[in-house]
């Protein structure tokens, strides 16, 4: 069923990894019983910024798992081939990161032990339903597939005939997640930035380039630590997707900057001001923004010159490069610039403190400690498909 | 289970559907199917007659418990005074003879309240009187309905509030950290036929209560003999509360 | 063979475990005295009857608390015809049963359950008495 | 199928007949008290019984299974945990054994696949189910003595407090109940859906899972539905525990069904496949350490065998070996 005994095996630095991220997870729940105990007053939020680094990693990592739907979609729609062996890899990045967008939700929130309010009173009209019911779907929709493809590979039999329906529904499955979630920020009235039908397809050309490009980072990282690869040419290819998706992605965010900036509307202004210059004196943002945009520009050069993006050297670099530059973009700028300026046109300040990055840790940590025990599973059970094609 | 799935999405489409032909309805002008909306109209010039007065904001946090938190960023106010700037952001009365003037600000108990559309929990909801209401048992501190509001009504209990009550008022209980609260014009003072505690207490009669939906009530012909404004009316929210200019 | 004192070893620690009732009844000196509560501040006629009260004071509270908050009515007719305001501070503490700390809690504490009810309602004993005491108490 | 049927059937006479008892206020009072420590007799001179009878029993022979690289040469890695070689090792493997129900996590399952082809595949829904029932079984014991211990220790309102953290509900929802539940008619339910384990499951193994549905069935129509006066039912549980018995409090059908159910599974308890909970710590396949090879294990009884040594024997006839020329170890 689990496989997990395969996980329970392992030389001394793998178990020297998972003491390291049990330590971790261990460090943001101590940290989270405080807030617990104290409230959420603990971090860095205030009654302008009522939203920040849980909700902005949580929005990151909606994307990462839709973006699973990038390895699968074109093995199971177009029948490409190359993909055969790593959309596994793929499915269980997106259940570690969904899980880790339940526990960032799940630490955001005031009231922990009333979540099930959510679902004794189902609210149809709300977002945060629906997303949350996405959520819950895309998780089961994942742990199925990867449980009975894997399971039946390890049995030597084929995936039973009602896995392929579930793996087409899980497709635009992966969609919805991303869309609903951007959903829930692009119906506000009063916060401008978010206010963009944009915002949605933004979401998803993000996702799509930050999920992939961490696909590519783990299968190397898989390749150096365990001496099994995956298919050079299955590498290369998503290599492409990220490049598209990337140049969509920036293609957007400039379709928003020329939008806000060109008819100067001051409430559509002032968030990129504010991200991007400093807001009457308010600049804590600038640099991470900066930073993401340059990293930005980098990494399109790197991807779209194929000479650089068939660099076996280069190409990890351009991933990171990618995922570093969404990951501030998504995972911090969006989300707290869409308070900035607040409603009353006061311009606040948030600064993420030290227990809110502490659980933020142990939330990562938890994704990795998962995403370490389910690729640990996959490469014990099927070492060979990644050194097959090598050569290629 | 076939049939409840089926069901299940039927309910859904149609509860999608009604909502958006809600909105559409709203969107023609039929809002005013209610037979009471409550509504305040607020006398800004009255009201700055007395630069200095908190009668309304002290009356309020006694009588509902309202913490006063010191540091600003976890405070938590129902009705509370700003600039003409801020209560009017995307208005321009700089030159206006009210540019100085402190103006009272609170809950706008919309017609079609963005908090309400959003709340997963249904802990905020709109009364039959029009009053937007909470239910401090049942929300579950997620603060989306804090993003959702245009008019930073609302503010949410970052710490527990019980330390920053000087004197509680035994009749209402306080909050506990973690969830939102927010002005409620008095429900349980209007459950008795009174008048909310702030426009009671307020020594210029600045502010006016009343039914908007009743031609003959005092807050119409105020509203009838007055120029006033509300605040974003663009963002079609519907405020219920007006400032007589 | 060897491992007999093992055995009854063992058996004696779960003897122990599982009589741990009676040896800490017996160590602890106590009763099969329940809780006594303070009589009703003003003894009126009840909402209802005390027997239904014993077991499910909770959900007529929960009843009432929906009528007042979702329903916005706050009066709530009880067995006895009287009429009673809904407030669990005003009227359920101040009007019948007196103090928290009296009444609420003998059982609570007695039972083991620490109903949320306290984190938000005031005591009416309480009310103009440090808050945090009040919270730390339970 | 039958046996199932049986098995609820008697659950459920028995909770019949129980609430039929309560109807009669004089035998409800009678019956309350004498049911209960006749019940807790039996339980615990039956479980000491048992047990006694267990360490009479000679085990004379290591016969540790094992899976895993036992301790050998210095440069093989043994596997502590699989083949124990010494009395630590050995706490670890029951630990495991006691806590996480290692061997059902090994359990695989044999299926038959096109080709005909036999796969061996894991099957770990067995150890899950007894996972969820069998902790879920302990946090709602522990849960229980709020209401047989004055004062009340800390552990008991921590597993209390952790077990209602969901606020739902009034009084409030605990998730063992919910889990426990999913548990037991999983169990149940596995019984008769796979034919194999349906051939050889037996009246008792129905009867079991059944008593302690029915318990829990019993105890959450208490607690959510039926309702009962629980500061009465604790000054009852305290009379008993401290052989002052009160009477129960006055409508109390419903907890006297779950009293009566109680009762049955602590008298059946030592007499059927249950006092697995005392066999588990007395299983030779687990307990014993894998020392064969280091250790001379001699059976204890062995009575004195008469020994003739080659000495001797030389000794005896070493004149007649030495007439024939034969070669003497001794000169």
């Amino acid at each position: 069923m689990f496989l997990v005994e395969k996980a329970l095996t392992g030389s001394k630095s793998y178990w020297r990894w998972m003491l390291i991220l049990a330590a971790v997870i261990a460090t943001g729940f101590v940290f989270y019983l405080r807030q617990l105990d104290y409230g959420l007053g603990i971090t860095g939020l205030n009654r302008d910024v009522t939203w920040g680094l849980y909700i902005a990693q949580f929005t990151f990592f909606v994307g990462v798992a839709a973006s699973a739907v990038m390895v699968v979609l074109p093995y199971y729609l177009h029948n490409f081939k190359v993909f055969a062996k790593i959309t596994i890899l793929g499915e269980f990045l997106a259940i570690a990161a969904v899980t880790m967008c339940m526990l960032f939700i799940f630490a955001d929130m005031g009231q922990p032990a009333r979540v099930l309010n959510v679902l004794l009173y189902p609210t149809l009209h709300s977002m945060m339903f629906w997303d949350m019911v996405s959520l819950a779907g895309y998780l089961l929709l994942n742990a199925v597939i990867a449980w009975a493809t894997l399971t039946a590979e390890r049995n030597g039999t084929a995936p039973a005939r009602w896995v392929k329906p579930v793996i087409l529904l899980s497709i635009p499955w992966a969609v919805s997640i991303h869309t609903v979630t951007a959903f829930l920020y692009a119906g506000l009235p009063g916060r401008p930035l978010w206010l963009t039908a944009v915002l949605a397809p933004r979401f998803l050309a993000s996702a799509f380039a930050s999920g992939p490009a961490l696909l590519i980072l783990l299968c190397l990282l898989i390749a150096r630590v365990t001496k099994t690869q995956a298919p050079r040419e299955s590498i290369q290819k998503i290599a492409v997707i990220v490049t598209y998706a990337m140049v969509a992605n920036v293609f957007l965010i400039l379709m928003e900057f020329f939008t806000a900036l060109y008819s100067g509307v001051p409430e559509h202004r002032e968030p990129f001001q504010y991200m991007f210059t400093g807001l009457e004196g308010h600049a804590r943002l600038t640099p991470w923004m900066w930073t993401s945009v340059i990293l930005a520009a980098i990494s399109l050069v790197l991807l779209i010159v194929p000479r650089y993006r068939t660099n076996p050297r280069l190409l990890p670099i351009a991933c990171g490069i990618v995922f570093v530059s969404l990951w501030i973009d998504k995972g911090i700028g969006l989300i707290v610039a869409g308070f900035v300026p607040s409603p009353l046109g006061v311009v606040p300040d948030y600064v993420p403190t030290l227990p809110e990055v502490l659980i933020v840790a142990g939330i990562w940590g938890v994704g990795m400690f998962i995403l370490t025990v389910f690729y640990k599973i996959v490469i014990a059970i099927r070492p060979e498909p990644f050194a097959g094609h090598a050569g290629a | 289970m076939n049939l409840s799935r089926k069901a299940f999405l039927r309910v859904s489409c149609f509860s999608l559907l009604g909502a958006a032909m809600r909105k559409t309805a709203a969107a023609f002008g039929s809002t005013f199917s209610r037979k009471v909306q409550w509504g305040m109209a607020v006398d800004i010039r009255k009201c700055a007659r007395r630069p200095e007065c908190t009668a309304c904001i002290d009356v309020c946090d006694q009588a509902h418990n309202v913490p006063r938190v010191p540091d600003k960023r976890h405070e938590v106010r129902w009705i509370w005074k700003d600039t003409p700037e801020h209560a009017f952001e995307g208005e321009d009365f700089r030159y206006s003879s009210i540019a100085k003037l402190p103006v009272m600000l609170m809950c706008n108990h919309c017609d079609d309240p963005p908090c309400v559309r959003v709340c997963p929990t249904q802990a905020t909801w709109k009364r039959e009187d029009g009053i937007v209401a909470m239910d401090w048992h049942r929300c579950i501190g997620c603060r989306y309905c804090m993003a959702a509001c245009p008019y930073e009504s609302r503010s949410f209990n970052w710490v527990d509030p019980r330390p920053y009550i000087k004197t509680a008022n035994p009749e209402f209980p306080t909050r506990t950290k973690g969830v939102v609260e927010k002005c409620t014009f008095c429900v349980e003072r209007i459950s008795q036929g009174r008048e909310p505690a702030c426009v009671e207490a307020c020594p210029e009669k600045a502010l006016i209560f009343g039914n908007v939906m009743d031609a003959n009530s005092e807050i119409r012909r105020m509203l009838s003999s007055r120029d006033h404004v509300t605040r974003k009316p663009e963002l079609g929210t519907g405020p219920n509360v007006f400032y007589l200019l | 063979m060897r491992d007999r004192p093992v055995i009854y070893g063992g058996l004696a620690v779960f003897l122990a475990v599982i009589t741990l009732p009676f040896w800490r009844g017996i160590e602890s000196g106590v009763t099969t005295k329940g809780p006594e509560l303070a009589r009703p501040a003003t003894a009126r006629q009840c909402v209802a009857s005390t027997e239904f009260m014993k077991s499910s004071h909770m959900l007529l509270l929960m009843e009432m608390r929906d009528q007042a908050v979702r329903s916005g009515d706050p009066w709530y007719v009880g067995a006895g015809h009287g009429t009673y305001t809904i407030s669990l501070t005003g009227t359920c503490l101040e009007q019948c049963h007196g103090s928290k700390t009296e009444f609420c809690d003998r059982c609570h504490d007695y039972a083991g359950v620490a109903p949320g009810c306290w984190s938000c309602h005031l005591d009416a004993g309480h009310s103009t008495g440090s808050l945090t005491a009040m919270r730390s108490s339970r | 199928m039958k046996r199932a049927v049986y098995s609820i059937l008697t659950v459920a006479g028995i909770a019949v007949l129980a609430g039929a008892a309560a109807r009669d206020a004089a035998v409800l009072r009678w019956l309350a008290v004498v049911v209960p420590y006749a019940a807790f007799a039996t339980f615990v001179l039956g479980m000491s019984w048992r047990v006694t009878v267990w360490s009479l029993s000679p085990a004379p022979f290591r016969i540790p299974t094992v899976c895993g690289q036992q301790k050998a040469l210095s440069w093989i890695k043994p596997d502590r945990l699989e083949s124990p070689p010494d009395t630590l090792a050995v706490v670890g493997r029951m630990a495991l054994e006691v806590l996480l129900f290692r061997s059902l996590f090994r359990n695989t399952r044999m299926t038959l696949r096109e080709g005909p082809r036999l796969v061996f595949g894991e099957n770990k829904f067995l150890w899950l189910g007894a996972m969820a029932f069998h902790w879920s079984l302990l946090v709602i014991l522990v849960r229980h003595l709020r209401l047989f211990l004055e004062p009340l220790p800390a552990i008991v309102l921590a597993a209390e407090k952790l077990d209602g953290f969901f606020e739902v509900g009034t009084p409030v929802f605990y998730v063992t109940d919910a889990v426990v539940v999913v548990g037991l008619l999983y169990l149940f339910q596995r019984r008769l859906r796979d034919p194999l384990v349906r051939y050889i499951s037996l009246f008792t193994d129905y009867f079991a899972l059944a008593l302690l549905a029915g318990i829990a069935f019993s105890g959450i129509w208490m607690r959510y539905f039926g309702r009962v006066d629980i500061t009465g039912i604790k000054e009852f549980a305290l009379g008993l525990a401290t052989f002052r018995p009160v009477a129960l409090p006055a409508p109390s059908d419903s907890f006297f069904v779950h009293l009566i159910l109680v009762s049955t599974l602590a008298a059946y308890f030592p007499f059927s496949k249950l006092v697995h909970m005392g066999g588990v710590f007395l299983s030779p396949t687990r307990n014993l350490a894998n020392n064969n090879r280091a250790r001379r294990h001699v059976n204890p009884w062995n009575y004195p065998v008469r020994v003739h040594t080659y000495e001797e024997w030389e000794t005896e006839f070493r004149d007649k070996l030495e007439a024939a020329g034969l070669p003497l170890e001794r000169k």
